[in-house]
């Protein structure tokens, strides 16, 4: 079923009978070519990729609870292509050039946004750095420009110019940031899946990986073994779970990051804004919540839930910077399991299983990576080749120091 | 309409108070809502994507109608839940999401659109053209979309947060809440009772109920009173315990000046941080609607709010009221309704084997199906079989049952135990440690049933805390809880479940016919319960109707998670304090007033305020200054506090040996009295900070770190310490703060250091010598980070203003003068000095040049790391020098002369840049691939943001006085 | 979310700072091979139960802690000082 | 030669609001002893000469003028007095390095709970305790010298911000109360 304006009209005057599931609920087959074990956005847009760039459709995406149940259903949807760093500045880019065809691949409307990120600094030294993250930038081909303080004031004019205790500058305004519908994006990718023919397998958990003389056979799950040539382990937040189950030890830490919503208001922020001095970050959605997050918990944890010093750090933050959004009023806390790397970058690569891949690491930056990462993912599963923009993405650069460090905070998991 | 006699308001104390531009009296002890009702005001809201008219639904904070904004004179307060304000003396109100008037909302077209704007539309539409996305589409729904307004302006109100501490922490002040609070206050354990109500009492102020053989409202009052009297408990009215966290610590709203006219001072709102070793969660219940057809409209309310508003307020929402209700408890409404002279034009109850008897006629085994009236409820048509029976009515009273209000207990991963028997979710037992829940929050939904499981609980938390208390339970009310559950009413039309967000059985049903099946999905694509009540009205009618259509039972179908806050929380509340300087500490250095005096912009570095620069008369710009200050201190003298340096003493036997193994190079044979530069990594082999450390005594070393590093290196010496050489003699302390220290540098610094000592010395080249000066003990290190001829004086805090001041002032009279941090970085350009700007995290020694103080004769934190292949090579991008006669940038990218700008062909950046007055051109520190090899060579510097595009000349980076000979002299 | 440290008593978890994994007590000898530093600063079990992990009373008594926690619940079972610690 | 005078962080200043008094207290010579390994029966020793020990953690102990504070691990503050020698521990001045700030009067553990993490309740917090926590985001050390007072030290450049901290907390818990701010 193509989706448009003339079929919710149609839909619409039919009383809405005509709708069709946008996927389907098949069993597990005893063997596929390729299994992903995880339906979290990730996971999705491998399938995905698969079946299109590649023509591998006989596929099954492993979920154990429901699609889109981890880190893309609780996210505060930034889109961004603003890293410097060569090996992550050519995969966000890519990613940006996927997100901004998205809606018109998937036929559903992911509601991306490219409504402008501002991120703002407060000292010489956060301007020189800036300057060289958005020079980088545009190296990339990607969009950048330098705002002075009248400059954010023009289009934030409601922060406090005159009283905060970190003064603003000025800011680093990348015009094609933004925000998308998160879980749109899950539930697009799961339907253009579905499509062309991939199994999406819920409440299928996988608790066993089968290795014979070094190449994957297959997979144990709850709901039975699946044999499969190639498998695929895209489950951040349980990443060092399930490559345990490989005989893997990974260079990861699982640590638990809030985010906040308030009620509905009318709009009041338009843009994404970053306040890097106070680890704040915020945007409204379309419902009209305002969406923000700060820093992680900082301890590692599997909770999915955080604690009050860090709500109340991230809500002074939201007050020193834009002290106009206290009376808004938070509905709703979540946290998500971040798979935090030691150079805060992420992995796509081989292992020492032939046939086995694992795309993991996505620290907590993983929502914009969707597209790019599924693409690359593919891409390495379908060819054994690593894809260009993310041939840096190695398991070992922690061994071998080729380290992609953005924050320079070094080896502890939970800085970046 | 108000009913003499009746509710607990204060008829002596009349209140005026304005909504949407209306001024209506209240009396003291009234909400807005209640207010509003004995006024007859029924309309109070629109519907969040219908607007369609509302009014008040419940008596509580899980109100999803009927929310306005609060006006103040500065600012006003969205998405006010009028069932919660209490109306005050001035206080002024108005409806929100509406376009026109209230009553005239002209987005509700969009009532008249519904089939197209079915559960997930937006997701199936609005693709193209792309472009018209961000232009068109999606400004349009945003303005539609949310609820009340911000103002834009500056929240100026006065917030506060504060910790509280208790062995029993009491959930909720109804019956099974006052027992707990009485049974724990009576053994003496520390209590703290929160209520979010202001008055205590709960569901007993609501019915008329007798307690120990008393009216209701005696009891509270007798049990309230005592607990008012005992000193180990703390009542905590107006207070929303919002959220429970790990290791029995629970967050708290208490609304402290909200319901009076704003004061100076008084904070509009406190966020407790409370830490209980028990709690008790009695919390009560939440009385659910049943959806049928036009369902929403003002006037259909909660049963138990309309009770709520006749006996604690003294006001019968409507002339004719009808009940629709599945319980026996229910009743109760309208009863004391008709006790009050209220017509109560008939109930109905969908259970067929239901009483028929009241004074009034009834209907059992009937339906409500449908409702009538545009702004507010005229009729409701009753299907009782095949008939359809037309009953005027302009308040409909409704309950489906209740639900526990378990939110809490499940803030931690608990998930909720469905009960076929309450036709309800139930607390799991233990969800969060030390938290019990009692009464209806658990399931006991008689009066009797509260107190005997609120005593209970109490007891056993006594019993924990080594204490040991008698208290009779009182006798109450122990009716039967026997209800038919009712979700939906069948019909074709739309029945709305969640009304805060006008999702109807409809848009349900749709999600699981669109494969939307698991729980959380069909919330997400239908938006059911993430409205401001967080579904507390809809959520489990909703995944009944979800277990229906997917032929699934309620207990499979699962439920959501709650989570915190309880209730929304103002962002200022929980960031109260972070307002404006309040965000982090504020630290100010000794000469921070002499530094103003001068006119000297103070900048922020590492919390601290530090001098900018010392602008003189005639001067325009923050360069003039500099260049003279730089020039100043090349050809006389400067002085520059530099206190905000981290300063640790480390003394003992071990010293020395602690240093070499922190610092890649050698500290244990540095002489006494001497000084070495040291440069320290990081455990993974990256620079963490660099600094000087001096040997004061054979066992006693001072070490200086950046300003930015001081607290990262104290907590990593401690580190080293204690995880690798806790049995070595070395102890350290901070001394940051203890010393001022003082910045002396220039041709002249010697002549100006000896005008102060009481005994002049000659200091060696990274020398220190203890001195005395004006009768005062400070130390005299001869560094210097200019370049220059420089010493640093050091004095005990107290003393660094007059030694600042006394510093400068001779140093105004020998052609020399203070300096600002602007300078400071163009001396320490100019010589090639290094600050974080290079040692960014991301350098190694190698790529600063420096892999030669990497001793090979011992080993140190980051030695083993810093040799992975991929940390050496000319692959990476070393230190250089840039030269150039345009101006240059920090930020900007390197690359080869006559090459494309791209990626791919670029080969560093730059990371510090200043205009030198001493070598007369523009100076620049950064790292190129391979740098060192390269000295000499033309790179091509491009900055797209600040459009520059120079050739510059790669040389050292040392561009002043490379063989040291002005340091030494 | 609190912590008992062995010095100062029961406090509130914002007083402290979260470093990692135990690991980062078991430094490798000089000399020892890449692997060992990999496992040392990178390579993490990072297990959803039971861990051990290093915490800095830095609003405190300034001294390192190994806390025996889960990851899962929260739960604290043991805390010891760093510098006292036993094997 | 130069006259150097001395100035405290907040020049003694005092502040009153409701029943809290807020004032900068001049508390005399503040010597730290960190105790080296083996060295705990030199450092009893030459603080014997004073009639004090090294206090158990969180307490404090006074003697004659002389106080000595529990800092931490083998460590403590020895206050108001010039050290002894002391044999076994590095000994370090911190004279200058702290401001201290006497908070007292009735309802001054309402006030200190604005910011402070602890429970400040006179049976939790009796007097003679004395702890390394929080005062917002500051590190201190909190005395109770009194039923209703406490001494707070804090990092002498922070000492402006600390009195504005515990200042405010006192107005907005006077407003509550209705008392005269």
């Amino acid at each position: 079923m193509r989706y448009s304006g003339l079929k919710v009209i149609t839909e619409g005057l039919l009383g809405n009978k005509g709708w069709t599931p946008a996927w389907r609920d098949p069993a597990p087959k005893a063997e596929y070519d390729v299994v992903i074990i995880g339906g979290g956005g990730h996971g999705l847009s491998t399938a995905y990729y698969l079946a299109k760039n590649h023509g591998i459709t006989n596929v099954a995406v492993l979920e154990k609870g429901y699609l889109g149940s981890g880190n893309i259903g609780r996210n505060t949807t930034i889109v961004r292509a603003n890293y410097f760093l060569p090996g992550n500045s050519e995969f966000y880019s890519h990613s940006m050039k996927l997100w901004e065809g998205l809606e018109a691949d998937l036929n559903y409307n992911v509601m991306h946004s490219q409504r402008g990120l501002i991120n703002l600094f407060h000292s010489d030294g956060q301007r020189d750095a800036f300057v060289r993250r958005g020079n980088a930038m545009i190296n990339q081909g990607d969009d950048a420009i330098l705002l002075d303080r009248d400059g954010v004031r023009e289009h934030l004019p409601y922060l406090d110019f005159d009283n905060t205790r970190f003064p603003i500058y000025g800011g680093l305004l990348h015009p094609r940031g933004g925000s998308a519908r998160h879980d749109a994006v899950a539930w697009g990718y799961a339907r253009g899946a579905d499509k062309r023919g991939v199994d999406l397998i819920q409440n299928c958990e996988v608790t066993g990986i089968d290795i014979d003389g070094g190449v994957v056979r297959g997979v144990q799950t709850t709901r039975g073994a699946i044999r499969a040539k190639k498998v695929g382990i895209v489950v951040a937040g349980r990443s060092s779970q399930v490559a345990a189950m490989a005989g893997m030890r990974l260079p990861i830490e699982s640590h638990v990051l809030q985010a906040f919503v308030t009620e509905g208001l009318k709009p009041v922020i338009n843009h994404v804004i970053s306040f890097g001095m106070g680890h704040f970050y915020i945007s409204q959605s379309d419902k009209g919540g305002l969406v923000f997050g700060g820093d992680l918990d900082f301890y590692a944890s599997y909770a999915a839930r955080g604690n009050l010093p860090m709500v109340e750090h991230v809500m002074e933050a939201g007050m020193t910077l834009m002290p106009m959004i206290g009376r808004a009023k938070v509905l709703r806390s979540w946290g998500g399991i971040m798979d935090m790397s030691p150079d805060g970058s992420p992995i796509i690569d081989k292992t020492h299983v032939d046939g086995l891949f694992i795309d993991c690491g996505w620290n907590y930056g993983g929502f914009k990576a969707v597209p790019a990462s599924g693409w690359c993912m593919a891409h390495l599963m379908a060819t054994g080749e690593s894809h260009e923009v993310a041939a840096k993405f190695r398991l070992d650069r922690f061994a071998t120091g080729h380290l992609l460090d953005e924050e320079g905070t070094g080896s502890q998991h939970n800085l970046h | 309409m108000r009913i003499d006699g009746k509710g607990l308001i204060d008829r002596t104390k009349p209140v005026r108070f304005r909504f949407d531009g209306k001024d209506y009296a209240g009396y003291k002890g009234d909400t807005l809502a209640s207010a509003l009702l004995a006024n007859d005001v029924r309309l109070v809201g629109r519907s969040f994507k219908y607007h369609r008219p509302r009014g008040v639904l419940t008596a509580g904070s899980e109100e999803p109608n009927a929310l306005v904004e609060v006006v103040g004179p500065s600012n006003q307060t969205p998405n006010v839940r009028a069932t919660m304000q209490e109306v005050f003396e001035g206080l002024v109100a108005q409806s929100q999401n509406r376009l026109g008037s209230l009553r005239f909302d002209l987005l509700a077209v969009n009532d008249y659109l519904s089939p197209f704007l079915s559960a997930g539309f937006y997701y199936k539409t609005f693709m193209w053209p792309r472009a018209f996305w961000e232009g068109l589409y999606e400004p349009i729904i945003r303005r539609a979309a949310g609820l009340g307004s911000l103002s834009g302006k500056h929240d100026e109100g006065t917030y506060e947060k504060a910790f509280a501490f208790c062995d029993v922490l009491v959930i909720g002040s109804g019956p099974a809440g006052l027992m707990a609070a009485l049974t724990a206050g009576r053994s003496g354990a520390d209590v703290i009772l929160c209520e979010e109500s202001h008055a205590l009492g709960g569901r007993l102020l609501s019915d008329n109920q007798t307690v120990g053989g008393m009216p209701a409202g005696e009891w509270v009052a007798q049990v309230v009173a005592e607990l008012q009297a005992l000193p180990n408990v703390r009542i905590m009215a107006r207070t929303t315990v919002t959220g429970a966290y790990d290791h029995g610590t629970y967050g708290a709203l208490e609304r402290v000046g909200l319901h009076k006219p704003a004061r100076p001072n008084l904070p509009r709102e406190c966020f407790w941080r409370i830490v209980a070793k028990h709690a008790v969660l009695a919390s009560g219940a939440l009385e659910r609607p049943v959806a049928f057809e036009n369902n929403d409209r003002p006037g259909i309310m909660m049963a138990s709010a309309v009770r709520t508003y006749l006996n604690r307020y003294g006001v019968v929402p409507g002339k004719r009221v009808t009940l629709f209700a599945n319980t026996d408890q229910a009743r109760g409404v309208a009863r004391e309704l008709m006790a009050a002279g209220v017509t109560v034009a008939a109930i109905i109850d969908p259970r067929p084997d239901a009483s028929s008897v009241e004074d009034c006629p009834v209907h059992v085994g009937a339906e409500v199906v449908g409702s009538r009236g545009r702004l507010g409820l005229s009729g409701i048509q009753v299907r009782k079989g095949s008939e359809i029976i037309e009953i005027e009515t302009d308040c409909l009273a409704m309950s489906g049952g209740w639900n526990p209000t378990i939110h809490l207990t499940c803030h931690m991963n608990g998930r909720p135990r469905w009960s076929e028997e309450l036709a309800a979710f139930v607390p799991m037992e233990g969800a969060v440690p030390g938290l019990v829940a009692v009464g209806a929050a658990n399931g006991s939904m008689s009066t009797h049933g509260a107190l005997v499981t609120g005593h209970a609980a109490a007891l056993k938390a006594v019993e924990a805390l080594g204490r040991k208390v008698s208290v009779a339970v009182p006798e109450a009310e122990d009716m039967p809880y026997r209800l038919k559950a009712l979700w939906a009413v069948e019909g074709t039309g739309r029945a709305w479940l969640d009304f805060a967000n006008d999702v109807t059985t409809k848009d349900v049903k749709l999600a699981a016919q669109e494969g939307f099946r698991s729980v959380e999905h069909m919330k997400r694509y239908t938006t059911q319960g993430m409205a401001p009540d967080q579904g507390k009205n809809s959520n489990v009618a909703a995944l009944a109707v979800l277990a229906d259509a997917t032929g699934r039972g309620i207990a499979e179908t699962g439920v959501t998670t709650f989570r915190p806050p309880f209730t929304p929380v103002s962002i200022a509340a929980m960031g109260a304090g972070g307002r404006a300087e309040g965000f982090a500490p504020q630290r100010f250095l000794t000469s921070d007033q002499a530094s103003r005096d001068r006119g000297a912009p103070m900048i922020e570095a590492g919390l601290w305020y530090r001098p900018s620069y010392f602008p003189k008369p005639g001067e325009t710009t923050w360069r003039d200054a500099c260049d003279r200050e730089v020039n100043m201190v090349r050809q006389a003298v400067g002085v520059a506090d530099v206190s905000t340096l981290g300063k640790i003493d480390i003394q003992g036997k071990d010293a020395g040996r602690f240093l070499d193994f922190v610092y890649t190079n050698t500290f244990s044979t540095l002489p006494v009295g001497r000084v070495r530069y040291g440069l320290m990594l990081r455990e993974d082999g990256l620079v963490l900070d660099d600094g000087t450390s001096a040997r004061l005594g054979q066992d006693h070393y001072l070490m200086t770190t950046t300003t930015a590093a001081a607290g990262l290196v104290m907590r990593h010496l401690d580190f080293v310490h204690q995880a690798f050489c806790a049995d070595w003699q070395v102890r350290f302390i901070s001394v940051t703060e203890s010393w001022a220290q003082f910045a002396v540098a220039g041709p002249k610094a010697r002549a100006l250091v000896n005008s102060f000592l009481e005994v002049p010395v000659e200091l060696p080249f990274m020398g220190v010598a203890p001195v005395r000066i004006g009768g005062v003990d400070g130390r005299l290190f001869r560094i210097s980070f200019s370049g220059e001829e420089g010493y640093e004086l050091s004095v005990p805090t107290r003393y660094g203003e007059a030694l600042f001041r006394d510093l400068v002032a001779r140093a105004e009279t020998m052609g020399g003068g203070p300096y600002g941090m602007e300078a400071l970085n163009v001396l320490r350009i100019e010589k090639g000095f290094i600050t974080h700007a290079e040692i960014h995290g991301r350098v190694t020694a190698h790529d600063i040049g420096m892999e030669k103080m990497v001793s090979a004769k011992k080993d140190c934190i980051g030695k083993a790391a810093a040799t992975r292949p991929g940390m050496w090579g000319p692959e990476r991008e070393q230190l250089v020098g840039l030269k150039t006669h345009a101006p240059i940038s920090a930020g900007a990218h390197l690359f080869v002369p006559a090459t494309e700008v791209h990626r791919e062909t670029d080969q560093g950046y730059v990371t510090s840049v200043c205009w030198s007055p001493t070598v007369g051109a523009w100076l620049g520190l950064g790292f190129l691939k391979d740098g060192r090899a390269r000295h000499g060579e033309k790179i091509r510097l491009v900055d797209h943001l600040r459009g520059l595009d120079v050739i510059c000349e790669v040389c050292h980076p040392v561009f002043h006085d490379p063989e040291g000979e002005k340091l030494r002299a | 979310m609190r912590l008992t440290c062995p010095l100062c008593g029961d406090r509130d978890r914002r007083e402290f700072y979260y470093y990692g994994a135990e690991d980062y007590l078991h430094r490798p000898v000089e000399g020892a091979p890449v692997a060992d530093w990999d496992n040392y600063l990178h390579l993490r079990d990072n297990p959803a139960g039971v861990t051990k992990d290093l915490w800095y009373h830095e609003a405190g008594c300034s001294q390192w802690l190994l806390v025996t926690r889960n990851t899962v619940t929260h739960e604290i079972s043991a805390v010891e000082l760093v510098a006292e610690r036993k094997a | 030669m130069p006259e150097l005078i001395a100035k405290s962080a907040l020049e003694g200043r005092s502040s009153t609001s409701g029943t809290v008094t807020l004032a900068e207290v001049a508390v005399g010579p503040i010597t730290s002893i960190a105790v080296f390994p083996g060295g705990a029966k030199a450092v009893a020793k030459g603080l014997k000469t004073l009639g004090l020990a090294m206090p158990e953690p969180n307490s404090f102990a006074e003697k004659k003028g002389a106080r000595i504070v529990w800092t931490g691990r083998d460590q403590a503050f020895l206050i108001g007095v010039a050290p002894p020698v002391l044999e076994g521990a590095a000994v370090t001045d911190q004279s200058d390095g702290w401001a201290v700030l006497s908070v007292s009067g009735a309802g001054v553990a309402d006030v200190l709970a604005r910011w402070v993490p602890i429970d400040l309740r006179l049976a939790a917090f009796p007097v003679g305790r004395a702890v390394r926590t929080q005062l917002n985001h500051m590190n201190v050390v909190i005395l109770r010298v009194g039923d209703h007072a406490f001494e707070v030290m804090v990092f002498r450049s922070m000492a402006r911000t600390a009195w504005h901290e515990v200042e405010t907390a006192m107005h907005m818990v006077a407003a509550r109360l209705g008392t005269k701010i």
